[in-house]
C-alpha cells in the first residue's frame, strides 16, 4: 500500500511527542539536550516530506538551515552546561533554580 | 591502574591528576618511578623514586677482597663496565702510589674508550626508540655488537668484562685484536653518519628535541649535572682533559661543547664524542708500546692506611671512587661511589617542571641514566 | 513496495530510537541511541529522495553534534546519579498526559487533511539529481539565509570557546 | 708474560689479631715544602678558627673543621673567587664505631674554572644533626638524603630528608658497621608456623 | 531480479574478501618491510618466509581468551569495535575499482554501486568511525585508555577538516561527486589530478596518516606514554576487529587517495603512443597497484620517522593543514573559473 504524507506526518509527529515527553520528564539537562534535537528531527523529517509533496528543493534547503541552527544550538548549550557543571556541580535541572550562581 | 566509573571521568576535573610512570614502565629505562603531578598534559611536579635495584654494593666491598671488588664494580652501570672496573682499579692503585706499565695504560684506555662507544649507541638507540624512531634502535644494537664482540674477544664477557686488576691487566691482547678493533674504527663514522642522516636534520625530532630540558650552565653545575649533559650546556669539564689517567694525556681531541644545553645539544655533543672516541682509539693503537700489562703487585693486597677519592669520565658523567683503608684488613674500610646516573637524575625534576608528559620520556632518555648505577 | 518495507523498518527503528533516548539509564548508552536515531533518519531521507540531506545528516549531526554530546556527557558524569534530586512541584504524570493529548491532536489533523491520495512522494522535479537541485536552491534562492547561517555558526562557535573555556 | 696467579684466597678470619679498632683515618700533615692552595691563607684568614686540620696526602688536599663552621667554610670555599668551588661532587660519610664522634661527613668539592678538588670532613656523634649543605650546593640533596638513609644522621635544614634508597618503612640503617649482617636467622623458619610468628620473633632481636 | 540482487551481492562478497585478505596480507607486508628497513628478517617462522604468518594471526586472535574487565560496560565493550570495523568496510561500497568488463556474457560495472554523492558518503561513514575510540576508551573503564582514546577523537576531527577540504578542492576541478565522474573527468582531462593539485595531494597524505593515527601521528597507541592506546583493555576477537580496522582504514585511504589524484583504474601515459600497450592491462590491476604502491608509502613513513608530540600535531593540523588546504580550494575554484 502506497506511503501517503500522512504517515510520514504521522512519524513526525510521534518523534516529535517523544521529544517533548524527553524535555519534560528527564531532569539530567543534557538528557533534555538530546530531547530537543530529537525535536528539531522529527521538525526536519516533517519539512522534507513538505518539500516532496509540492514538488520544491526549499523544503530541504530549510532542513539544512535547521540543521546549522541545531549545531549552533549544541554548541552554546552544551558550552552553557560545562560552566554550569564547573560552579555547581551538578547537572540537575531541579538543583538549578537560582537565576544567578 | 583502574578506578572505578566516577574517578576515571573525575581524571577531567580541573585539579591535578597524579599518575605513575614505572617502575615497569616501557620507556623509564629499568625501574625508575616517576609520581607525575600533572595539570591536564603539563608536568606541574615529580617525585623521583628510586632504590628498586639497591643491591648494597658498598656493604659487600666491606666483605670482599680489593681483587674479589672488581667484580663488584661492573655490575653498577652494566652498559659501560669497562670504565666502572677502571674507576675503581685506578683508585686503589692512587691509594697504594702504584706504577701501572704504559702498555696497560694505552690498553685500559682503548677498552674505555670502546665502552663509551658501545654505552653512547645504547644511549641513542633507546633515547630514539622513545621518541618513535625505531629504526635508529637496530641500527644502533647492530654496531653495538661489533663492540661487544671485541670485549669478547679479550676478556671472554660481553657485559661484565672483569678485565681489569690492580696494578694493570690480567692478560694481553690476543693476536688479531688490534686489527680487529681499527676494522671498526674505519666502519663507525660512517655508521654514525648513516644515524646523522635519520634524525639530525629530520623535522620531527628537531620539534621533539629543540628546547625541550632547557638547563643553563650554572644551574647544571649546580645541581650536579656532568658528562656530557653537562657539557651541552656550554660547560668546560672533562676528566680526561682537567684530571688526564690512564694514557688520555698522549693523546689529542676535542672536548664538544654544546650552546642552549637542551636535549637537541646533548644528543650532538654525543654523537660528536663517539667520533671523537675513534680517534683516540687509533691514535692509542698507533702508540701502543710493548712491555708488561702487569706491574709489581704485592700477592695480598693490602693498602696503607688512609682515605683518597679518584675521578673517571665514564661515559654518563664524573665516575668516583672514595676508599678509605684502615691499613689492616684485605678488604676497603669504606667504599664510596660517586654515580654520575644518581647525579644527573637529580636534575630531572628541574628539566621537566612545564613539559608535557611525552618530553618526560625523551628527557629520561637525553640525560643518559642506568638505575644499576643509581641504585647500587 | 520497496519504500513502504523501507519506511515501516525505519520508522519502527526511528521511534524505538527515541523511546531509548530518553530512557536509558545511563547517559552514555542514550548518546548512543541518539546515533542510533539520526542514522535511521538519515535512511528515511534517502527513502524519501533527498539524498543530500542523507549524508549532510549523518556528516554534520551524527559526526559532529552528538561527538559534542558524548564528549560532553564524558566529561560532565558526576558523582551521583543526575535524577536524585527530584524538585516537590514536578508532576511527571501530568507531563505525560499532555503529551499523548498532543500526539493524539497531531495524529487527527495529519490523517483528515492529508489522507486523500495526492500524488506519491517520487521527488522527480528535476534530471540531474537532488544535490544539484539542493545546490542550485541554497546558492540561488537562499543565498542570503545561508550567509547569516554561516554568520549564526561564527557567533555559536564564539559563544561555546568564552563559556567552555576554562578559566572562563 | 707474567700470568699473575689469582689472590691467594682469602685467609680463614679464625684468629683476628686483637688490634686497637681503627678511630679515623690518619690525615697526615702536608710536607712543609709543598706549595699550599691558593684558597687556604684567605680561608684561614677570613674564617679564623674554622679549620682544625690541613692534611695532603697521595695528591689530595683535606681540610678538617667542625660542624659549627660547616655552613660558613663551604659557603665561603664557593663564593671566594680565589676558591670559586662550583660543584660539590660528592657527600657521604664514614663510620668510626670506636669513636665518640662516630661519624665522618666528607663533602668532595670540584672548582670547574681552576680543575681543583679539596675534601673537607667534619665529625658528628651519633643522633647529632649536621648542617645540611643543601643551601650551598642543590646537588647535596640527594646525596645528604643517602646518607640519611644509610647512617641515619639527621640534615638540620633539609627541604626532604627521606629515605632514598630503601624503602620509607625500614628499619635500622644498613651501612653501619654495627649493622647485623644476617636477619634473625632461616634457620629459625624450618617449620612453617615459624613464619606466623616472625612478627615476634622480628620484634625480639632488637634492630635499632 | 537477477540484476538488483545477485550481482551486487556477489560484487560485495568479492570486495569484501579482497579487501580482507589485502588486509591479512598488509600487516605480514608490514612487519616485513620494518624488518627490511631495520636490516632484519621479519616473521618466517610460518610457512616459507612467513608467508602463512597472517593466518596464524586470524587463527591466534579467534582461539585468544576475551577478556572484559569487570567493571566495564557490558554493552559499549561490545559495541565499541564494531562501530569502528562497519563504517571502514562499507565505504568500498563506492571505490570504482573499474569501468566495465563483461563476464558470463552480462555487462558488469566494477564497482558495487555509483552514488552521485560518493564522495560525501565517504566522508561522512568516515566520521562515524570516530565513535567506535571514543566508546572504545570509555567503556574500558581506566585511565589510560579514557585519555588515548580522547586524544585519537580528537586527533581524527581536526584532520578530517583538512582531508575534506583538499576533497572539496578537487571536486571543483572535477566538477561531480561520484568516483566514477572523476575519474573519468581525470580521463577527459588527460592528466591525474596529482599533477593538477599537488598541494592538495601532500595535505590529503599527511592528513591520511593523521586520520589513521598512523606513522608520525601514532600518537594514541604511543607504547612509550600510554601504554597501549585505547585498546589496552581489549583483547582476542575483540582487538582482531581494531585491528583490522587500522589496516582496513588504510587501504581505504589510499583506495580515495588513488581514485582521486591518481587516476583510479587509468593506465599511466595513455597520452603517449608508444607506450599505449600499457593500456591492455586491466584497469583493476594498475587500481590495485597504485593502492600498494602508496600502502608502501605508509609503511616507509612508519619505520623512519619519528613521533610528533600531541600538541605539535594539533598546531600542525589547524595552523598549517586546514589554512593551506583552504587557500588551496580558493586558488582551484578561481582557477576553474578562468580556465
Amino acid at each position: 500500500m502506497t506511503i501517503t504524507p500522512g504517515h510520514w506526518l504521522a512519524l513526525s509527529a510521534a518523534l516529535f511527542t517523544i521529544g517533548l515527553i524527553g524535555v519534560l520528564v528527564r531532569r539530567n539537562l543534557i538528557i533534555i539536550f538530546m530531547a530537543i534535537e530529537l525535536m528539531l528531527n522529527a521538525g526536519n523529517i516533517a519539512l522534507v516530506t513538505f518539500s516532496n509533496l509540492h514538488q520544491q528543493v526549499s523544503g530541504q534547503v530549510f532542513a539544512l538551515f535547521v540543521i546549522a541552527v541545531a549545531a549552533a544550538e549544541a554548541a552554546v548549550g552544551l558550552g552553557i552546561v560545562l560552566a554550569l557543571y564547573r560552579n555547581k556541580e551538578t547537572v540537575n535541572i531541579d538543583e538549578i533554580t537560582v537565576m544567578r550562581w | 591502574m583502574t578506578t572505578n566509573r566516577d574517578t576515571a571521568t573525575s581524571a577531567f576535573d580541573t585539579d591535578e591528576l597524579v599518575i605513575n610512570m614505572g617502575p615497569q614502565h616501557p620507556s623509564t629505562h629499568g625501574v625508575l618511578r616517576l609520581v607525575l603531578r600533572l595539570d591536564g598534559e603539563r608536568v606541574i611536579d615529580m617525585d623521583v623514586v628510586i632504590g628498586y635495584l639497591h643491591r648494597g654494593v658498598e656493604k659487600l666491598t666491606e666483605q670482599r677482597d680489593y681483587t674479589q671488588i672488581v667484580l663488584l664494580t661492573d655490575r653498577m652501570d652494566y652498559v659501560a663496565a669497562a670504565s666502572n672496573n677502571l674507576g675503581y682499579v685506578e683508585t686503589v692503585e692512587k691509594l697504594m702510589s702504584l706504577e701501572v706499565p704504559k702498555r696497560a695504560q694505552y690498553i685500559r684506555t682503548v677498552l674505555a674508550e670502546l665502552q663509551r662507544i658501545a654505552s653512547h649507541l645504547v644511549w641513542l638507540g633507546t633515547h630514539a626508540m622513545d621518541i618513535g624512531a625505531v629504526t635508529v634502535f637496530l641500527y644502533c644494537l647492530r654496531e653495538r655488537e661489533l663492540v661487544l664482540d671485541l670485549f669478547e674477544e679479550y676478556c671472554g664477557a660481553r657485559l661484565t668484562y672483569n678485565a681489569m686488576r690492580v696494578g694493570g691487566l690480567p692478560m694481553d691482547l690476543s693476536t688479531g685484536w688490534e686489527a680487529k678493533v681499527r676494522a671498526f674504527c674505519d666502519l663507525l663514522p660512517g655508521k654514525i653518519d648513516d644515524y646523522e642522516t635519520l634524525l639530525t636534520n629530520n623535522r620531527i625530532w628537531l620539534e621533539r628535541t629543540k628546547d625541550v630540558g632547557v638547563i643553563s650552565g650554572a644551574d647544571a653545575t649546580a645541581i650536579g649535572l656532568t658528562g656530557p649533559a653537562l657539557r651541552a650546556s656550554g660547560v668546560r669539564r672533562d676528566v680526561r682533559k682537567d684530571e688526564p689517567y690512564a694514557a688520555y694525556k698522549d693523546f689529542d681531541f676535542e672536548v664538544p661543547l654544546g650552546t642552549r644545553g637542551d636535549t637537541y645539544d646533548r644528543y650532538t655533543v654525543r654523537l660528536i664524542e663517539m667520533r671523537q672516541s675513534v680517534r683516540i682509539v687509533q691514535q692509542a693503537l698507533d702508540g701502543m708500546p710493548d712491555g708488561p700489562v702487569m706491574g709489581k703487585v704485592p700477592r695480598l693486597i693490602k693498602p696503607p692506611a688512609g682515605e683518597t677519592y679518584h675521578a673517571i669520565e665514564s661515559p654518563k658523567g664524573e665516575l668516583g671512587y672514595f676508599i678509605v683503608s684502615d691499613g689492616q684488613s684485605l678488604s676497603p674500610y669504606r667504599l664510596r661511589v660517586r654515580p654520575p646516573s644518581l647525579c644527573n637524575l637529580q636534575a630531572l625534576p628541574q628539566l621537566a617542571r612545564g613539559h608535557l608528559v611525552a618530553d618526560v620520556v625523551a628527557l629520561i632518555g637525553t640525560i643518559d641514566i642506568v638505575l644499576g648505577e643509581v641504585d647500587r | 513496495m520497496g519504500t513502504a518495507i523501507a519506511f515501516y523498518i525505519l520508522a519502527a527503528l526511528i521511534l524505538t530510537g527515541g523511546v531509548l533516548v530518553i530512557t536509558a539509564k545511563s547517559a552514555v548508552h542514550s548518546v548512543v541511541w541518539l546515533v542510533g536515531t539520526i542514522i535511521a533518519i538519515a535512511a528515511l531521507y534517502v527513502v524519501q529522495h533527498a539524498e543530500f540531506l542523507a549524508v549532510i545528516q549523518v556528516l554534520v549531526y551524527a559526526g559532529g553534534i552528538v561527538v559534542l554530546y558524548l564528549f560532553v556527557v564524558m566529561l560532565v558524569n558526576l558523582k551521583r546519579p543526575a535524577e536524585a534530586i527530584v524538585h516537590p512541584q514536578r508532576r511527571e504524570r501530568t507531563g505525560l498526559l499532555l503529551g499523548g493529548a498532543l500526539l493524539a491532536q497531531f495524529a487527527a489533523v495529519a490523517f483528515y487533511a492529508f489522507n486523500s491520495p495526492q500524488v506519491g512522494t517520487a521527488a522527480t522535479y528535476s534530471a540531474r539529481g537532488n544535490v544539484e537541485a539542493v545546490a542550485r536552491a541554497l546558492y540561488v534562492e537562499y543565498l542570503v539565509p545561508f550567509e547569516v547561517a554561516s554568520v549564526l555558526l561564527l557567533v555559536a562557535m564564539v559563544g561555546a570557546i568564552v563559556l567552555a573555556r576554562r578559566d572562563a | 708474560m707474567a700470568d699473575p696467579t689469582p689472590a691467594a684466597p682469602r685467609p680463614a678470619p679464625a684468629a683476628e689479631k686483637k688490634v686497637a679498632a681503627p678511630t679515623g683515618p690518619p690525615d697526615p700533615p702536608p710536607p712543609d715544602d709543598l706549595a699550599r692552595p691558593a684558597y687556604l691563607e684567605p680561608l684561614t684568614a677570613a674564617l679564623p678558627g674554622a679549620i682544625v686540620h690541613t692534611s695532603y696526602w697521595v695528591g689530595d688536599w683535606t681540610l678538617i673543621t667542625t660542624s659549627e663552621h660547616w655552613v660558613a667554610v663551604l659557603t665561603w670555599l664557593r663564593d671566594d673567587p680565589r676558591a670559586a668551588f662550583d660543584a660539590c661532587a660528592d657527600l657521604t660519610a664514614v663510620d668510626w664505631p670506636a669513636r665518640e664522634q662516630r661519624f665522618d661527613i666528607v663533602i668532595t668539592l670540584y672548582a670547574t674554572t681552576r680543575r681543583e678538588r679539596v675534601r673537607v670532613k667534619i665529625r658528628v656523634a651519633d643522633q647529632q644533626a649536621a648542617p645540611t649543605a643543601c643551601g650551598v650546593w642543590p646537588s647535596a640533596n640527594w646525596l645528604e638524603r643517602e646518607v640519611f638513609d644509610m647512617y641515619g644522621i639527621p640534615f638540620a635544614g633539609h627541604p626532604d630528608l627521606r629515605r632514598l634508597l630503601m624503602p620509607d618503612e625500614w628499619q635500622g640503617h644498613p651501612q653501619r658497621k654495627d649493622y647485623p649482617l644476617e636477619g634473625p636467622g632461616e634457620l629459625v623458619l624450618e617449620a612453617p608456623d615459624d613464619w606466623i610468628a616472625m612478627p615476634e620473633l622480628r620484634r625480639g632481636v632488637e634492630i635499632e | 531480479m537477477i540484476d538488483m540482487v545477485v550481482i551486487p551481492v556477489f560484487k560485495m562478497l568479492v570486495v569484501i574478501t579482497a579487501v580482507l585478505s589485502a588486509v591479512a596480507y598488509m600487516v605480514l607486508l608490514e612487519r616485513k618491510v620494518q624488518a627490511w628497513v631495520q636490516v632484519r628478517l621479519g616473521p618466517m617462522r610460518v610457512g616459507p618466509h612467513g608467508v602463512l604468518q597472517p593466518i596464524a594471526d586470524v587463527l591466534k586472535l579467534i582461539t585468544k581468551e576475551d577478556v572484559r574487565p569487570a567493571s566495564a560496560d557490558r554493552f559499549l565493550f561490545t559495541l565499541a569495535p564494531i562501530l569502528v570495523v562497519v563504517p571502514a568496510l562499507i565505504v568500498f561500497a563506492v571505490v570504482p575499482f573499474g569501468t566495465s568488463t563483461t563476464m558470463f556474457g552480462k555487462e558488469i560495472s566494477l564497482y558495487i554501486t555509483d552514488l552521485d554523492i560518493g564522495l560525501l558518503y565517504i566522508v561522512s561513514v568516515a566520521s562515524i568511525g570516530l565513535y567506535g575510540l571514543i566508546l572504545g576508551g570509555w567503556a574500558s573503564n581506566s585511565k589510560y585508555p579514557l585519555l588515548s582514546s580522547l586524544r585519537a577523537s580528537a586527533q581524527i576531527v581536526s584532520y578530517e577538516v583538512a582531508v575534506t577540504m583538499t576533497l572539496v578542492s578537487l571536486i571543483v576541478t572535477a566538477g561531480s561527486l561520484s568516483l566514477v565522474e572523476i575519474v573519468k573527468a581525470q580521463e577527459a582531462h588527460g592528466v591525474w589530478y596529482v599533477f593538477i593539485q599537488p598541494v592538495a595531494f601532500v595535505i590529503f597524505v599527511i592528513g591520511a596518516l593523521a586520520e589513521t593515527n598512523r606513522a608520525p601521528f601514532d600518537l594514541p597507541e604511543a607504547e612509550q606514554e600510554l601504554v597501549g592506546g585505547f585498546h589496552t583493555e581489549y583483547s582476542g576477537m575483540r582487538f582482531a576487529l581494531f585491528f583490522l580496522a587500522e589496516y582496513t582504514n588504510m587501504i581505504v585511504v589510499s583506495a580515495v587517495g588513488v581514485t582521486m589524484f591518481l587516476g583510479g583504474w587509468l593506465a599511466p601515459f595513455s597520452s603517449v603512443s608508444w607506450l599505449a600497450w600499457l593500456g591492455l592491462v586491466p584497469g583493476w590491476v594498475w587500481f590495485s597497484l597504485k593502492t600498494f604502491l602508496l600502502l608502501s608509502l605508509f609503511l616507509w613513513i612508519r619505520a623512519t620517522l619519528p613521533r610528533y608530540r600531541y600538541d605539535q600535531l594539533m598546531r600542525l593540523g589547524w595552523k598549517v593543514l586546514i589554512p593551506l588546504a583552504l587557500v588551496n580550494l580558493a586558488v582551484s575554484a578561481v582557477l576553474k573559473v578562468l580556465l
